[in-house]
């Protein structure tokens, strides 16, 4: 079998389709991430200041999304927004179940990284005089970020590898198209150990430069 | 919206699901279990003064937190296949979570070592105790204080993987059996909301039983 | 121009923590104020810049009522700059950023003259040398001097210390009480919540004792200190020294 | 209705197996290709679109369909009774006969054999149901089902499983292939024909009426024989008909 | 029986921390050592008990060369207490727990009897009301009143104490001091690294300043404390008082 590694049927045109195949991985996980940000943020925030009467129902509905897997969440909106009638392509509903998906661990981290911010260090700036506001944007979000980035960044990494769910209902990611040639040439190890190192390849200086952005901020508090 | 659901279906399939949920839990428990085993051995050899050891761990880690999960189970299938090593499919979905969890776990493990403070271990050899001793009595119990929420939340992404042994052919797991059902009748929603169900009611199983666990555990 | 606490109560909860003080502290004094850990100083303090509100009685800082209704607590902050126990500099700031900060934010001051205030309290406290460095690299002494910097930097009228050296190591606390020394030569109105009992004798015009939320004993430290009334003043006195 | 919608867009979207040679696959250049394509592509040009083919296994053609992800579905699907309540059924436009596939050495050679082995096949599929009730009727042997054809003929041959039952125009061109190694036919199964048909929502009977009419235009002008002899070649074209009954 | 150090120098990497020190101290004695931050204090100390190897000279523990190949430190450890400045409570283990455990696995008690040793020494020390209670419930004070029965647990013949009040609230020092002089007074070997001046005056034999690794006055306090001849010294003093 090994012999398959030096002279197989594996062409230029099956990596560059495998490669298209890693264009659509990452376009997953960019609509993804920014939606998954952008509501994770905001709910993240709401989950930080809001009272518990708002806090613990949004909790618990971000939590369902964290406790049923994510391959059942796809097959389930594919085949809900059929049942109400949206026409949304299998890409679209990966994004959105995605951007959801992400959204609800998101909002953990936002919130966590406010509640990172001492009281104290808060009280101080209202004493100088600084509002609320003020308080939020100068004070509190930039101590969050810090806090967050590094998980967030764990996150999207996630997120990244989670897109290869979305080829159950349809969509032709990285994973999905790997399998296309490996039907075609019958070559499984070599193939999928291709897909591999472009998945490896797409993770690892990312997670590299998160765990140094980690260390450097660490250092400096 | 012109969709009449069938839920009776659903419902009578109840009891083959929940069979199937029990599997489910099976495999998830099974493969914490070999993954706090692999993890411990990984962050082992990640500090011994082997480099080898130290090279392989690294590349263990590395590989399960960089690579699909979906893409490790089907290598353990179709991938080992091809060498001739033949894992059932039980098997191999129990290698493919049980290799990512070690990856995972072993990071935190890592961390919990640290995050203890080293003053400890001096206070406790001051006593006179050796340095097992140590590491058993004083060490290991806050560590494990430390890992043991990370080790929940592993707990749950491994019941939430096990859905994935679908694609290497596992057919008598939670999503295996709705899967089953659903090629049968095509009701996907209704079958899969069920499923959906369960799998969150596991969950809470899991994370419920471990904050009730922690309460008794660390009175401190 | 004063402050003026008239019977203040505060709760937190059912648990009342200030039960009824009244204290001026006129313009140009210097009050110390002592007391048991939980006896309720740090609260009072701020309840006087409005960071907690209080349940009865008032507040009033140069006739302004802090805690009415309508009343621009933004505003009056500025008047009263506020240094606190634990070190609460602004982590992601340098210390040149941490002391610019609320002159350009809170006084709409611009980049230039903003910096031009902050480098002159940072050297007033002796830390010219730091400008450009974060917060984390310094010591607490450093920091603690940083704090009071960027309370300086709004031109306060009052200077509230909360224990400012307590969280210090014995070494770095006289460079502290160093510059609240210098602050008070200068005229600067403060009321210090303190351990330093010397350092209370030395520059304070009255000294106040708290207990359980009360004031127990007020005056000269010739007084309060050198000649305590009150057993509880003398139990605590005999504790910390 | 869904019938002047497909005109309207001016897209035919058609649900095809790419991993069911000689039904569908794919060439070099990973295009689609096989007998349920150009089968597509004579639809929509009747119909005056453009065809575009959706990638779907088998076990997700239905809900391809549902999901509205294709218009229709030329996807060698058995019209069976139970699917018939969710996806609409034209009349044949082709059919199967099953035969046993497995690898050679391990001394399976008739359906009979296959008591207690190892077999599999893609879940759901006519054949799988068949077999698996077969399976568990004898009681010994096991019975796996995986999510794409691809998956099955890939187990077989690295031995996941022993044996599967497929159709006897895909198990030639596979065996011809001789992708796989060591793949060699075991005999019939004595499964029913397994008459497959072109499915479209249930709903949609002006669509059903149209596709019924395209699969009789298909047969009565010849390039139904045409394409069987590009794609199967050997022995004549399946008859579409049940005698003894109208349909 | 004594502990003799003799020219002992410790580097960390390139940093020598202690520069050849030389001093014994004999059983019965109460050795204060007074020294700025960083002077190599700690690390004297964990080189006692050998938590720290040195890099030249001798420390003989009654006779025994710590350092030595073949020495069983765990069983010298035995005869040396040491109470840390950080507080080395287990967090995970009651206090009874805590002064339990090292009698039961090191010296292989029962639990009967490290029972009844660990109630009898936080009783020595004031926590005979806490036996049951995690040490995230006592004070600081009484963690180090713990760490000090834990440490007594063990019968040593010396104990170690370094800065273990300079962590603590003021209040709180008092009370771990009082148990030091407690144990003073029963003629415990001590050796007490401490910036709290009234109190090595008080009950030492002799105190020994530290400056940068080395030993720069040794004498009753009286000389070294009451009157300094060293600059350095004289510094230092001014610096803590
Ligand atoms: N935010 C709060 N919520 C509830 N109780 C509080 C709060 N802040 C302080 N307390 C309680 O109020 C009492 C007085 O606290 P305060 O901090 O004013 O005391 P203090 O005199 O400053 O003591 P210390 O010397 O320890 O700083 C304490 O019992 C404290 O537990
Ligand atoms: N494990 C270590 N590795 C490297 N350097 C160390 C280590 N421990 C201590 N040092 C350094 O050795 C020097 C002496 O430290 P030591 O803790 O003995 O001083 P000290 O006199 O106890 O000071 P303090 O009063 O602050 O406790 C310091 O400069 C310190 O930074
Ligand atoms: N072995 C196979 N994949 N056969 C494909 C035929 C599928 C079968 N006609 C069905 O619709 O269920
Ligand atoms: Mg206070
Ligand atoms: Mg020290």
């Amino acid at each position: 079998m090994f012999s398959s590694l030096f002279e197989t049927t594996f062409s230029l045109n099956d990596l560059w389709f495998m490669l298209k195949g890693a264009g659509v991985t990452l376009a997953l996980t960019g609509w993804a991430v920014l939606g998954g940000t952008l509501l994770g943020v905001a709910f993240g925030v709401v989950r930080a200041v809001a009272p518990w009467w708002v806090n613990a129902p949004l909790g618990a509905v971000l939590d369902v999304f964290r406790s049923i897997p994510l391959l059942i969440q796809l097959v389930l909106a594919n085949s809900f927004k059929t049942i109400v009638g949206i026409h949304w392509s299998p890409f679209t509903v990966g994004c959105v179940v995605l951007a959801l998906y992400m959204s609800a661990y998101c909002t953990e981290i936002v919130r966590s990284g406010f509640l990172a911010v001492p009281a104290t260090t808060r009280r101080a700036a209202r004493s100088l005089g600084l509002s609320y506001r003020q308080d939020l944007t100068e004070i509190v979000f930039p101590i969050a970020l810090r806090v967050a980035l590094p998980s967030w960044i764990g996150l999207t990494l996630g997120v990244m590898k989670d897109t290869a769910m979305v080829w159950w209902i349809g969509v032709v990611e990285l994973l999905r198209s790997s399998q296309v040639i490996v039907t075609r040439i019958q070559e499984p190890l070599f193939v999928l150990s291709i897909a591999g190192l472009i998945y490896f390849l797409m993770s690892f200086p990312i997670a590299r430069l998160g765990a140094r952005l980690e260390k450097r901020w660490r250092e400096n508090d | 919206m012109n969709y009449t659901f069938h839920w009776l279906p659903a419902f009578r399939a109840l009891p083959e699901m929940l069979a199937g949920a029990l599997v489910t839990l099976e495999i998830a428990v099974l493969s914490m279990l070999l993954g706090v085993f692999f993890a411990v051995l990984l962050a082992v050899a990640s500090s011994s003064s082997y480099r080898s050891l130290r090279a392989l761990a690294a590349t263990w880690v590395e590989l399960a937190r960089n690579t699909p999960s979906l893409f490790q189970i089907y290598m353990a299938y179709f991938g080992l296949g091809s060498l001739g090593i033949h894992l059932d499919s039980f098997v191999a979905l129990l290698a493919g979570i049980t290799f990512n969890n070690a990856g995972y776990l072993a990071e935190t493990f890592r961390g919990g070592l640290r995050a203890v403070p080293q003053t400890q271990v001096r206070a406790a050899r001051s006593l006179g105790m050796g340095q097992v001793q140590a590491f058993r009595l004083i060490v290991l119990p806050q560590m494990f204080r430390i890992v043991f929420y990370p080790l929940t939340n592993q707990m749950v992404w491994a019941i939430l993987m096990t859905s994935l042994g679908v694609i290497v052919g596992l057919n008598n797991d939670l999503t295996g059996v709705t899967q089953e059902l659903n090629v049968r009748s095509f009701r996907t929603f209704e079958y899969f909301a069920l499923a959906a169900v369960i799998y969150y009611l596991l969950a809470k199983l899991v994370t419920i039983s471990a904050r009730l666990m922690a309460w008794r555990l660390f009175r401190y | 121009m004063s402050i003026e606490i008239q019977d203040v109560h505060k709760s937190f909860g059912s648990l009342e923590v200030v039960k009824g003080v009244t204290m001026t502290v006129e313009k140009g004094e210097v009050v110390s104020v002592i007391g048991g850990s939980g006896s309720g100083k740090s609260t009072l303090l701020m309840c006087i810049n409005g960071l907690e509100p209080i349940n009865s009685g008032r507040i009033l800082v140069d006739g302004t009522d802090v805690h009415a209704r309508g009343t621009d607590l933004n505003k009056l902050r500025r008047k009263i700059g506020i240094v606190f126990q634990q070190w609460n500099a602004f982590p992601h700031l340098t210390v040149l950023e941490n002391v610019m900060l609320a002159p350009r934010k809170v006084l709409g001051k611009s980049k230039a003259e903003a910096e031009a205030i902050a480098v002159e309290k940072l050297s007033h406290v002796g830390l010219a040398e730091k400008l450009n460095v974060y917060p984390s690299r310094l010591s607490g002494g450093q920091q603690q001097r940083m704090a009071i910097a960027r309370a300086l930097a709004m031109s306060p009228d009052y200077m509230l210390f909360d224990e400012v050296t307590s969280a210090l190591d014995p070494q770095l606390v006289g460079e502290v009480l160093d510059t609240m020394r210098l602050l008070s030569a200068e005229g600067m109105t403060m009321i210090c919540v303190t351990h330093e009992i010397a350092f209370a004798r030395e520059v304070s015009n009255r000294v106040a004792f708290f207990h359980k939320g009360r004031i127990h004993e007020i005056g000269p430290p010739a007084q309060v200190i050198g000649n305590p009334q009150q057993p509880e003043t003398v139990a605590f006195l005999k504790s910390v020294l | 209705d869904k019938l002047d919608d497909i005109i309207a867009s001016g897209t035919l979207r058609c649900a095809v197996v790419l991993d069911f040679p000689p039904m569908g696959s794919r060439d070099a250049n990973n295009e689609p290709i096989g007998f349920d394509v150009d089968y597509c592509n004579d639809l929509a040009k009747v119909l005056g679109v453009k065809a575009e083919i959706v990638e779907t296994p088998f076990p997700d053609r239905i809900p391809a369909l549902v999901s509205g992800r294709v218009d229709v579905g030329v996807a060698s699907t058995s019209d069976t009774l139970e699917r018939a309540k969710t996806a609409g059924f034209t009349i044949p436009y082709f059919a199967f006969k099953m035969v046993v596939l497995t690898k050679d050495g391990l001394g399976i050679k008739d359906y009979a054999d296959l008591k207690g082995k190892k077999t599999g096949s893609v879940s759901g599929t006519f054949e799988a149901i068949a077999l698996e009730k077969d399976v568990k009727a004898w009681g010994t042997g096991s019975f796996r089902g995986y999510q794409t054809q691809a998956d099955v003929f890939l187990a077989l041959a690295q031995g996941q499983i022993d044996a599967t039952v497929v159709t006897s125009t895909v198990a030639a061109a596979i065996v011809k292939e001789g992708k796989y190694k060591g793949l060699m036919m075991g005999g019939d199964a004595p499964y029913d024909i397994d008459y497959v048909a072109l499915i479209a929502l249930r709903n949609e009977q002006g669509l059903l009426n149209y596709l019924n009419l395209f699969v009789n235009q298909q047969v009565r002008t010849g390039r139904y024989k045409e394409l069987y002899d590009k794609w199967v070649g050997l022995g004549t074209a399946p008859d579409l008909t049940v005698p003894g009954v109208y349909r």
